[in-house]
């Protein structure tokens, strides 16, 4: 690959950091809306000239080691911002919601499986941790459990997701995600509409509630959540990324496209759309899991459908299917909110009509995705 | 030369209607068999019945004496039968390479170990199936093979049927159903196309074929042996000429004389 | 690359040049209170309040530092509450906070205030666990809490004769907890609770609940829960032909529970700790204040704490300066406080605890039963003989 | 036994409700195979529009009892058709071919905006409104029974409407022209029927229908709020999909059968009342395993 080519991506990927941090470190929301509009009209030119396609080459189809710009661009901006609290903690749920979003692409974009329950498997794994946060198991196994308990649940409705196509399988989840909420509003074993509150995690007995000592730096104690989630959203961004260039993620595309072609070439559809969607339900409630243990709260209005929504949006706004459009469209739909903060009740409004005008006009997302292609692997 | 595929008494019914009614056919290894009958007559309905797309409402159909009536039509893959579709059903937004590919699924490692960790060899895969596929598409045109990683959406109509085909011939199967594979072609582009097919199944003789076909000129030149249906029962099965001699033949494609 | 830095460094010089004029240092106090939801109206009354404080210690030449209110929405939700606790706690500007009107989401903000070490004053809140469930010196507040308003409903109601009771409450720590105070305090009376329903707070239809309340026949129903559910439970009991008496605690005392249900709010009785804003000692002058500030929208019966509770911290960090270590062990000891609701003094929980007024709702406002037709005797609450 | 009726006579109120939303619903889908999701909150603009019709009548001092009703009813059909005509014109028709699911995100996002802005925009908007009473509420006591002449007016009026759209779509010309897009949009396009203004009529329609469901939802519980579209159109949208998308009958029949749902579990649970919406919900999903396309199962199966 030519050195311009790479170069030019990196120089956007830069870019990309600085104004991450601008925003994240932003105080008045004039700032903040200066920069959305510098962001709106840097993804429209790029996106018209050469720099943008390359970009898009480039990560599409290197090897995995380009990953690792992913930890590189996180880690640079946790550092800018280490000493705030609440930044940090924003930083941290992007990559919570990231996570959660590739489960979201591994089941909508590849295997074309709709969940608009996305918040209920996500608080699944926030009350796996709750619950099991006071007995004392190892933070990761609590992960792990969140994971599999998300991933268990959601097998109850797999044979109505597996019978339904369209929009009846829109009402499947949805009917899902709302019959889990109000579930936990009437139910009292879980705390009711009052929630529970969640130990927070530990790695090797040690909390991560108390900041650790970086050389010189007095991080917030949230660095830490941002280092657990970084590893596990660039742990499960390199599994995915590997399942979507591999026969699985062919079988998954095939699946999507048209299930009776793919039938008839010997696919077994229906065990794909399980995997897609038992491996989904797992990522998001990992990080449910992991959400929870770093707010050390929850409750059924986290979960309600307008979350779902939320998570929804994120992989429509950035791409489906597109895992590199994850973690800037979770940017712009987690932080934009509270950084619009500022004009109080307004920015569920303003955020609502910003992704109506997106779909509208864009419906291929921000950042569409790339297709599948082997050259490099064939040494073209 | 031994028996491949035997059919006997099948009939399909979608409510009253018997699209396939009571019909028998046996297929012998390595032969090329045409299916002709005017619209309307079960041909496509009966390949659906073979491929497990459509139950039967009574009958049996056997591969080397082995029943695949009620099976699914993966597992009917599994016994060697791919086929074409009279609308195309191939996958618009992946590369010409990715929709050949998916022919070969019994020959894809699908462990979630081989694909997600062990790369390397995932990789050699890719390389494997590459010459095939690449070696496949010479076999048909050129231009074509160099556009092996293009996506689907960008190539003309006649292009995408070779895809279609190629897809079902990489897998070398036993039973391969080509459901009107020239529509949309001009006669000395079907004619050329019909000979890349037949040259590729130069070395994979033991393969036999079926094609529904509405260009009479192709059947004389390919089939060795005519069935004609009409409202999904066999009215004649022959040579193409005993069979346009036929009466009955020709008061079903023009009506009574 | 040239665009993005100019729009930043426009940005960066205009908040620098704002800084310069002003000789005094800013210093930031939050209010958290619900901004938006069926709570709204309390939620916009207290920062109103809060902010007037703000505005009067501001206009006042003696005063050391210039105050700035920083109002965050909490929705009256508690995964958004816990959200902008932490954002307010972790802001190293923010000194203390005015917080928080609903108490399910006070109990799960109070550790974030501990663990941040932010002083937090609750304006409206009246869970006793709130102060009482811990020992956080971060932990203040100002308006009493359910225990008042219980004793005195339970013993008001009883005397006036209604002995068999169905208390309907919403299922957060709110209404449980003011369904156990009532179930305490009733013990020691001859009156017994016949029903006790639990409904959730954005249900929109009690129509079961309120033909099994028609069917057990109790003298009165007794609402545990805010303004929101007490209207559409009063409202269909009207629909339902459920004719009892109706009556709730400072939860449905807010305007928009009147002005949501018209007559039917008629002769609801409710109970409210602290009195009528313009009897309280310093009433006159808030509500004056307050009506020369030309708000859009009213005080609400808990602006005048939370006028009191951002007086109360501004006071402290006149004595002792922006630190919130000093600020605490300030508000901690705070015996005998002068404020416009009377002197504050904080108990070993730093709770201030308030003697509860009795009100009833008469041609669309809330009057103290004392100064109404119904002490009176001109009208009638429904009395029900069994 | 006199309270078992009450509690079925307010489920058949809950169901010509969820009724009217569930046809709203079918009629788009028929049109377009779209999902308007906005649908729920555009009942919410009804209801709110009916309400400031009413105030404004108030301020002309007119107090007439019928006629009141007739122009709120006014009002939130002509705010609503004109909403829902303009959202299908700007929005659904120049992305119909885009998929599905970018429609069916992009108007929920739209009904989110709806809702946000009665909330912003509206005075004191979040708080919930008294609404007017537009009927005679006098109690009516049939064999031991309690009723209220308002809410069996609503039933009332709720079925004519229903009737009323069914004879529209069956016997008028613009209910042929409706029925034809439905069937396929290009052929009645070349049959020379105006795609656009059909499929516009059609979106007015399902509003209007929206927009009285919000009026009577109002009058019902004599209250509104800006958040009461969300649930209702959920409800409407399992309605419409338990009876099979593009049937009228099946959206009907999918409404009351969701109230009953809610009804029964209500009547043989009354203790665990809360559940109602689970179970109903819980109930959706069994239906939708046995009947992946709804009940009445949708007209065109898919050709292979």
């Amino acid at each position: 690959m030519s050195l311009l080519r790479v170069g030019s991506s990196v120089a956007i990927i830069a870019l990309a950091v600085i104004w991450t941090v601008i925003v994240l470190a932003a105080e008045s929301q004039w700032q903040v809306l200066a920069a959305l509009v510098v962001a709106a009209v840097a993804i429209f030119a790029f996106s018209r000239m050469r720099a943008g396609r390359d970009l898009a080459f480039t990560l599409n189809d290197s090897g995995p080691s380009i990953i690792a710009i992913i930890p590189l661009a996180v880690l640079v901006v946790a550092f800018a911002i280490h000493q705030d609290h609440f930044q940090l903690m924003m930083l941290a749920s992007v990559l919570i919601y990231g996570i959660a979003c590739v489960g979201l692409t591994v089941q909508f974009g590849y295997a074309g499986v709709i969940n608009f329950a996305g918040a209920a498997f996500f608080g699944i794994g926030g009350y796996t941790a709750a619950v099991l946060g006071s007995t004392g198991v190892p933070s990761l196994l609590t992960l792990l459990a969140g994971g599999l308990t998300a991933a268990m649940i959601g097998c109850i409705i797999i044979l109505p997701v597996l019978r339904t196509k369209g929009h009846y399988a829109a009402l499947i989840t949805i009917a899902f995600g709302l019959l889990f909420r109000s579930f936990l509003e009437v139910n009292h074993t879980l705390g009711g509409p009052q929630g529970l509150k969640v130990e927070g995690a530990s790695i090797a007995g040690r909390s991560l509630l108390n900041g650790i000592q970086l050389g010189t730096l007095e991080p917030s104690f949230y660095f830490n959540y941002v280092l657990l989630a970084l590893a596990a959203f660039t742990l499960f961004f390199l599994l995915a990324r590997n399942l979507e260039k591999s026969w699985i993620g062919l079988n998954l595309d095939a699946v999507r496209e048209d299930t009776i072609g793919a039938s008839v070439f010997g696919i077994n559809v229906a065990a794909w759309r399980i995997f897609a969607f038992v491996a989904g339900n797992f990522l998001i409630g990992v990080a449910g899991a992991l959400f929870a243990m770093m707010q050390n709260f929850i409750a059924p209005s986290n979960f309600t459908f307008s979350d779902s929504l939320l998570m929804l949006s994120i992989i429509v706004l950035g791409g489906i299917g597109n895992l590199w459009a994850v973690l800037p469209a979770a940017i712009l739909v987690v932080v934009l909110p509270e950084k619009l903060q500022g004009i109080g009740e307004y920015r569920i409004f303003v955020f609502a009509i910003l992704v109506v005008l997106v779909l509208r006009f864009r419906p291929a997302g921000l950042f569409p995705r790339s297709m599948r292609q082997f050259r490099r692997e064939v040494g073209q | 030369m031994n028996q491949l595929f035997s059919a006997r008494d099948v009939s399909v019914r979608f409510g009253g209607v018997h699209a396939v009614d009571n019909l028998s056919l046996d297929i012998v290894e390595g032969s090329i068999t045409g299916l002709i009958g005017p619209n309307g007559s079960g041909k496509t309905t009966f390949f659906n019945a073979i491929t497990g797309l459509c139950k039967l409402a009574g009958g049996r159909i056997a591969i080397d004496g082995q029943e695949i009536g009620g099976l699914q039509p993966r597992e009917i893959y599994g016994f060697g039968v791919t086929r074409t579709f009279q609308r195309s059903r191939l996958c618009l937004s992946l590369s010409v390479f990715d929709n050949i590919v998916i022919g070969r699924q019994n020959a894809l490692d699908l462990g979630l170990i081989g694909n997600l960790l062990r790369r390397r060899r995932f990789n050699e895969a890719v390389r494997e199936n590459h010459e095939r596929v690449h070696a496949l598409l010479m076999a048909f045109s050129e231009p074509l093979a160099r556009r092996i990683f293009d996506p689907l959406h960008s190539l003309s109509m006649i292009d995408r049927r070779r895809i279609e085909v190629c897809r079902a011939l990489i897998a070398e199967p036993r039973l391969l159903l080509l459901d009107e594979p020239s529509a949309g072609m001009t006669p000395d582009e079907t004619r050329e196309f019909m000979d890349d097919i037949l040259n590729v199944r130069k070395n994979n003789p033991r393969m036999s074929i079926v094609i529904i076909e509405h260009e009479m000129d192709l059947m004389q030149r390919v089939a060795e042996r005519c069935v004609v249906l009409n409202y999904g029962r066999m009215v004649a099965d022959g040579t193409f000429e005993t069979v346009v001699a036929d009466p009955w033949v020709q008061e079903a494609y023009l009506g009574t004389s | 690359m040239l665009l993005k830095a100019a729009v930043v460094g426009v940005a960066l010089i205009a908040s620098a040049v704002g800084a310069q004029a002003q000789s005094k240092e800013t210093v930031k106090i939050a209010f958290i209170g619900p901004l938006s939801g069926g709570n709204s109206a309390a939620g916009v009354g207290g920062r109103n309040s809060a902010a007037l404080a703000v505005n009067l210690r501001n206009d006042n030449p003696s005063s050391k530092y210039k105050y700035e209110l920083v109002a965050l929405d909490d929705e009256c939700k508690p995964n958004v509450g816990i959200q902008v606790a932490t954002r307010a706690a972790t802001d190293r500007h923010i000194v203390a906070g005015v917080t928080h009107y609903c108490s399910a989401v006070a109990i799960a903000a109070v550790d974030v205030y501990h663990r941040f070490g932010m002083p937090a004053v609750v304006w409206g809140a009246i869970l006793p666990a709130i102060t009482y469930g811990n020992d956080y010196k971060e932990i203040h507040r100002v308006n009493g809490s359910m225990l008042d308003e219980t004793a005195v409903a339970t013993d008001f109601l009883t005397k006036q004769g209604y002995k068999k009771w169905v208390i309907v409450h919403d299922t957060t720590d709110y209404g449980n907890g003011l369904l156990k105070f009532f179930q305490e305090k009733i013990a020691k009376t001859d009156g017994q609770i016949i029903g006790t329903f639990g409904v959730g707070a954005d249900q929109q239809d009690f129509s079961a609940e309120l033909l099994k309340i028609k069917e057990a026949k109790p003298q009165i129903v007794v609402f545990a829960g805010l303004t929101p559910l007490g209207v559409r439970v009063r409202s269909q009991m009207e629909r339902l032909g459920v004719n009892i008496q109706f009556a709730g605690v400072s939860g449905i005392m807010s305007t928009s529970y009147l002005e949501a249900l018209g007559p039917t709010a008629e002769a609801t009785i409710a109970f409210h700790n602290g009195a009528p804003a313009e009897t309280l000692p310093g009433g006159k002058k808030f509500v004056d204040d307050y009506q020369k500030a030309a708000f859009k929208d009213p005080a609400e019966p808990y602006g005048p704490y939370a006028y009191v509770a951002a007086d109360l911290i501004m006071s402290a960090i006149e004595k002792v300066g922006p630190d919130r270590k000093k600020v605490l062990d300030v508000l901690n000891a705070t015996k005998g406080y002068p404020s416009i609701a009377g002197p504050i003094t904080f108990d070993d929980h730093r709770n201030n605890s308030v003697a509860s007024t009795k009100y009833v709702a008469q041609d669309g406002r809330w009057v103290r039963w004392e100064d109404s037709e119904y002490a009176s005797g001109k009208r009638q609450i429904k009395i029900a003989k069994d | 036994m006199a309270i078992l009726f009450e509690y079925f006579f307010n489920g058949a109120v809950l169901g010509i409700m969820y009724a009217l939303v569930a046809v709203g619903f079918t009629l788009f889908f028929g049109v377009l195979d779209v999902i308007k999701f906005s649908h729920g909150d555009v009942l919410t603009l009804g209801a709110f529009s009916g309400l400031v019709a009413f105030l404004a009548l108030q301020l002309t001092g007119l107090d007439l009892p019928v006629i009141g009703l007739v122009i709120v009813l006014v009002a939130a059909c002509i705010v609503t058709g004109l909403v829902g005509a303009a959202i299908g014109q700007f929005f659904v028709i120049p992305m119909r071919n885009s998929s599905a699911f970018n429609i069916l995100l992009m108007t929920l996002m739209i009904g989110t905006a709806i809702r946000e802005a009665i909330r912003l925009f509206y005075p004191t908007g979040a708080n919930p409104k008294a609404f007017p009473a537009l009927l005679p509420n006098s109690p009516v006591e049939i064999g031991g029974v309690f009723l209220r002449l308002d809410s069996l007016i609503l039933l009332a009026l709720g079925f004519a409407i229903v009737f009323l759209t069914h004879w529209l779509i069956r016997h008028t010309k613009l209910g042929l022209a409706i029925r034809a897009v439905a069937q396929d949009g290009d052929t009645a396009q070349v049959m020379g029927i105006p795609f656009k203004q059909t499929v516009l009529a059609t979106f007015a329609l399902g509003s209007m229908l929206a927009g009285i469901a919000g009026v009577m939802h109002g009058i019902y519980y004599s209250e509104i709020n800006f958040g009461v579209g969300l649930l209702l159109g959920i409800i409407g949208f399992s309605a419409a999909v338990l009876g099979g998308l593009g049937s009228i009958w099946g959206a009907i029949i999918g409404g009351f059968a969701f109230a009953a749902l809610q009804t029964i579990w209500v009547v043989l649970f009354p203790d665990a009342s809360g559940y109602r919406d689970v179970f109903a919900f819980a109930a959706i999903i069994v239906a939708m395993t046995i009947f992946p396309t709804g009940i009445i199962a949708e007209r065109y199966s898919e050709r292979v």
